[in-house]
């Protein structure tokens, strides 16, 4: 049996025979967003699972402010801050198992160091010493991508290159609400709902395209409800509940990884920093509006559920913010390193064999620099 | 082309004034893309359009370049004249259907009966530190596409004169903004913007008898400063700015090249397959005899945009212009 | 007050503020195809309409069946037959007013010509003697569209100027089921959402792209389900009941002419011949299926309405094929005239004035004609 | 290369024939695409294949070319070896946001971790009463796009071993497939189909001494004919079939052009822009003082692909190659 023939089919016949293939409603999202923080079912929640999330919350947090910083120092690039998503970026991580794969976008450097890689490695493309810093095979992670929505297909191919070759992997792929708009982000979902591959889809409407606010982007009722027209559930969650979060995403893990198929989840979350340092949101946004995302900031939700279950005190708190300060301290001291350049990079992986025409274009820079290099004595 | 010099304006500035002065005198311009709007731009080119002309005349779209050009197709239709930025060089690609399609051959499709007024401005090329997709140099798809006009400016004049005759054009034009001469500044005066520059007029921007540089865009002002680097060698250097790639200016490109016998093109985007290759070719058709040497070419490596730290080994500089003039067989082996 | 700001917006504030932008449910399809034939709701067609629609649907089966012919003869290049889609064609021309526009897909000559331009005229690009064979402004129909869904967008961005300039025009644009697939169909259905531009979207899902059956093309409830997702109603109708789809189509119409915004309505219909005089539809699909749809042939299905009505006799089904007969033989003998041709063509349109380059090429062109010329002499 | 001549076969049938083989010797090649499945193609070249070897190793994809080629990077990054069939020439500029953006540049990104062994089949060109979209020539697109290797055959024993190699290549081959030599004949025996052709080398396919033809697909039988032809008017041509646009075979084309002395670029894709200026450019600079006269292009003119009854006017033939070869300048006038 192919792949193909696993479902049943909507190819219609003749009236009175027609049916539509599949019943919708189970399909279609919840009206509201699916919280556990500051409910009733955050009592069912692992209390060790609220603490590694607290953890790894207060560490992204702390990774977040110090890349922003270190944009300042002129050690950065450029950084697209993911303050106010950190539930996100860290769920997405933590809801994967080691065999699986992650697909961030260019904002998506935390969720790809809750992933374990080196945050020297993540922040490579945004210092601009090489496009991509780590190797995706060692972590399961693709290379960050900056095309928007492009990465949603690669995510699709490769799970369902996995589940052909009968490994049970899931792949997880990220996006912002305005990559919801590109054609890409289209063909990926209806590839994956076709095939039915093991993917998740995780939409973090952070409010924002740049300056675009959501309204301009979509007349949907939710992102969630693009879902029913691809044939796969639509979810909706408080994208700032990192216990929501995880708990969704899991479930969309595991339903994928039973042969269930595709999901589309939307994260409802707001971007507390500018685009990236080099944007000025003043322009386009007020006040009023990211000190009302204030109050619902994911670290102090989690902390403050903790708190009153009595899952954390002051000592649990400082311990998490001083491994947070020396994982920030450790990133600072090696992003002040200048990084180690070879131009002849720039001919090395064009392709698996240097053509002759990029051996004579080496060549050609070879002797310049060694040139300069005389000149300078 | 009589501008009085006031203060100095930066290419950002001319093509906003350029954008206004056009949304001004014709309510059919319309501009539209990502974040043109309440935003002005990531470069802030429209700054302030939307707030003159409103949101139906400065829109800010929904995020999808193929979406934002195949919709201006559907306004030219109906008679509006769509200005449309692309982002960034390396995000107007999902819109190449849209473009290769539809843009560039509706009038010929319609045998005139369905021309498209639009104008795609892309900002293009390197040396502004972006990270990968930000700097890439995509002139070559444009030129290869039959029934675009291809036009980049090199100064502060040219880029409002160009963008005031693109939009003016009744044909589909591609508009390269060098991203790296958004900042650079001109004496000129944005009280008398100056007249309209005529689109395929190539200009020569510096006179000289050894050789011709044939260049555009970011690569002018490098190719400048190489010529007055020449001078210490005993080179005088010729530097013609092309403006427009489609239609090209043969005429002048080829006279220069006459008179001085020795040619280089120098160019950022990939030598392979690159725009210097049509230019080299044509120029030796039509002035083999009066060459002393090939036409060489300088340009970007055939190789991905390198990361920004990279970069300085990547773009043509004077260094490497000079070196091609130095082999320019001065006393020709034959 | 600005296009964009009509309308209430999705932005998502922090719960319990939190609310979706649009109630989904009036936006979702029925479980079944609208029908009219047949059903009670045949009693309430105006009896002039469903006339005037089978002869429409009579002369619209007689043109393919002539545009076929054509093919074998070697008078056309290809033909796409829309036969068992003519309640589809038809019933798009029919629900436009004449300021509106209509934007066809290759298959769609049929609503072409039922709009009114002159057959051999919408033929010209599958004669091969240019590629457009009539002026787009004097029927208000764009070009006939090769790729798939890129006149979608055309068709928003259309029907926004209209209102922008305060015309109430709308436009309606046809695509096919395999075109819903593209990004192009997902990029023009959420701008026209967001600029609640007056289009209607009409899918013909005929079961089919070229071999793909719909299975392999879509895992959705239907084709109309996707229109939640964009935040606009979907319509599931029978595409072969020319007298549902004429009413739905002039109700989206009638919505969108009156600021209502844009519609996606799914007609579920049947290719009974090969995808193009070219193909062999032997490879992928069995007669049972195509049988099946014999019995719910879209002009015997009105016919027999009309008849058991009692309004159409056996005169008036003459008379409707008599005027089909004619309109075939004008048509036929039209066709079988060679085209005049101008190689000048091949320059005159690729821009406004010709480049001094194109100059040189044609005079080379003409050269090398005159020498031909002079060769033959 | 050491085929045995049994009965002829159609270049289609060779291109089938390779990817049989190629699937039969890897189970990671996996061929997907429109209609590929059930149907065997459009040009029936992936005929049979689904039948043997199942729809999950030869499938009917969704309606969308961006999708087919992100979900083939999704796959090689998975360790399958994607080939992949565009359906038209034209209808691969969906795609090219994946193309250039992604398949050209992921092994570059990650300095080598992550190369993407994809074959991307593209039927081109014209010739074949194709209308509008059906008949692009579009190898200047992916000749500018670094990180690509393009190839192209033009006989049926190149057809079975380039594509075998572009299979078999660690890195994204464009693999161009002259529409009008699908059904061309040569004596090629499937039995034995031939050993692998490297992929970067170009072959004369005819000597000869007054001036080389350089060519490539399509154009390859035309130049081969206007050498036949050519003999009546006393001159001797030699016939350059490329076979790969990336990497360049710069040594057999220069060495050939020195030897003759006089060079003309013959192809059906525009001349301006196209891949003609290209090698006429490199040539020139290689071979300089070995010209007699300037290399020479013959190209479709610079205007979007005619509807099919006006196609022949469009198409380089062997007269108008003949008119270029007259023009080079056999009594030099210096
Ligand atoms: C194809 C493409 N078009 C445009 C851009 C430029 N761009 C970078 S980020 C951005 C906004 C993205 O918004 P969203 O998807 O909501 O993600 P967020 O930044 O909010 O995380 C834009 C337009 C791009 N990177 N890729
Ligand atoms: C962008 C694009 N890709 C591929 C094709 C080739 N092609 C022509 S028709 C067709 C199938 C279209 O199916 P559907 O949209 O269902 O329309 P139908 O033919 O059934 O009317 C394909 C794949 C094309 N014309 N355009
Ligand atoms: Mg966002
Ligand atoms: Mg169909």
């Amino acid at each position: 049996m192919t792949v193909m023939e696993q479902r049943g089919a909507y190819r219609p016949s003749p009236p009175p025979a027609w049916q539509p293939r599949t019943d919708p409603a189970p399909l279609l999202p919840d009206a509201a967003p699916y919280r556990v923080l500051g409910t009733e079912a955050a009592a069912q929640a692992d209390p060790a699972l609220l603490r590694r999330l607290h953890t790894e919350l207060v560490r992204g947090r702390r990774y977040n402010t110090q890349a922003t910083a270190l944009t300042k120092q002129g050690r950065l690039a450029v950084y697209p801050s993911s303050t106010g998503q950190e539930a996100c970026e860290v769920a997405a991580a933590l809801a994967l198992e080691d065999r699986d794969w992650l697909f961030p976008s260019y904002r998506d450097t935390l969720a790809v160091v809750a992933r374990g890689v080196d945050p020297v490695e993540a922040l490579t493309l945004l210092r601009g010493d090489w496009h991509t810093g780590y190797d995706p095979h060692a972590h399961r992670v693709a290379p960050l991508s900056t095309p928007l929505a492009t990465q949603l297909p690669h995510a699709v191919g490769l799970a369902h290159a996995a589940r052909l070759k009968g490994d049970d992997v899931v792949a997880l792929a990220m996006v912002g609400d305005g990559g919801t708009s590109e054609g890409d982000f289209h063909e990926a979902l209806n590839f994956a709902a076709v095939w039915q591959a093991p993917v998740v889809f995780l939409v973090q409407n952070n409010g924002f395209a740049i300056s675009v606010p959501l309204a301009k982007q979509t007349a949907a009722p939710t992102l969630a409800h693009k879902a029913v027209g691809y044939g796969m559930p639509g979810r909706l969650v408080d994208g700032n509940d990192a216990a929501a979060v995880h708990e969704v995403l899991s479930e969309a893990v595991r339903h994928a990884r039973a042969g269930g198929g595709p999901t589309l989840v939307e994260a409802v979350t707001y971007r507390m920093e500018a685009h990236t340092n080099a944007d000025d949101d003043k322009r386009y946004r007020g006040d009023s509006e990211v000190y009302a995302w204030r109050d619902h900031d994911p670290v102090q939700l989690l902390e403050r559920e903790l708190t009153a279950r009595g899952l954390l005190d002051e000592d649990g708190v400082r311990a998490a913010r001083d491994a947070a300060e020396a994982f920030a301290a450790d990133l600072r001291a090696r992003m002040n390193q200048d990084p180690v350049l070879d131009p002849a990079d720039l001919f090395a992986h064009v392709y698996a064999e240097p053509t002759p025409q990029l051996r004579e274009q080496r060549a050609q820079l070879d002797a310049e620099l060694a040139a300069e290099q005389e000149g300078a004595h | 082309m009589t501008t009085v010099a006031v203060k100095p304006a930066t290419m950002a500035q001319a093509l906003t004034r350029a954008l206004r002065d056009a949304m001004a005198a014709d309510p059919a311009v319309h501009v539209l893309g990502e974040d043109v709007g309440t935003l002005g731009g990531v470069f802030r080119v429209t700054d302030g359009l939307a707030k003159e002309f409103g949101d139906d005349r400065c829109t800010d779209t929904p995020l999808a370049e193929a979406g934002i050009l195949g919709t201006a197709v559907g306004m030219a239709m109906y008679g509006l004249r769509p200005v449309v930025e692309m982002q960034f060089d390396a995000f107007a690609y999902p819109a190449f259907e849209q473009l290769i399609s539809h843009v560039s051959r509706m009038r010929n499709r319609t045998r005139g009966a369905m021309p498209l007024p639009i104008t795609v401005r892309v900002p293009y090329g390197g040396g502004i530190g972006g990270v990968e997709h930000h700097s890439d140099s995509s002139e070559a798809y444009y030129m290869a596409t039959p029934g675009l006009h291809v036009v980049t400016p090199a100064t502060v004049a040219d880029a409002y004169g160009l963008l005031r005759a693109a939009i003016a054009s009744d044909d589909p034009v591609v508009f390269l903004e060098p991203k790296r001469l958004y900042w650079s500044k001109d004496a000129w005066n944005p009280e008398e913007p100056g007249t309209v520059e005529p689109i395929g007029r190539a200009v020569v921007r510096r006179s000289g008898r050894s050789a011709t540089l044939i260049t555009y865009g970011p690569s002018v002002p490098v190719c400048l400063e190489a010529a007055e680097a020449a001078r210490a060698e005993g080179w005088d250097l010729e530097v013609v700015d092309l403006r427009s790639l489609v239609p090209f200016d043969d005429e002048t490109v080829c006279s220069s090249v006459r008179r001085t016998g020795r040619a280089v093109v120098v160019h950022e985007s990939g030598g392979f397959g690159g725009p210097g290759g049509e230019i080299a070719a044509r120029v030796t058709e039509r002035c083999f005899h009066h060459l002393e040497a090939p036409v060489l070419r300088v340009a970007g490596f055939d190789i991905p945009y390198p990361p920004p730290m990279l970069e300085r080994h990547h773009l043509p500089g004077v260094d490497r212009i000079l070196d091609a003039v130095a082999r320019l067989q001065w006393e020709a082996e034959s």
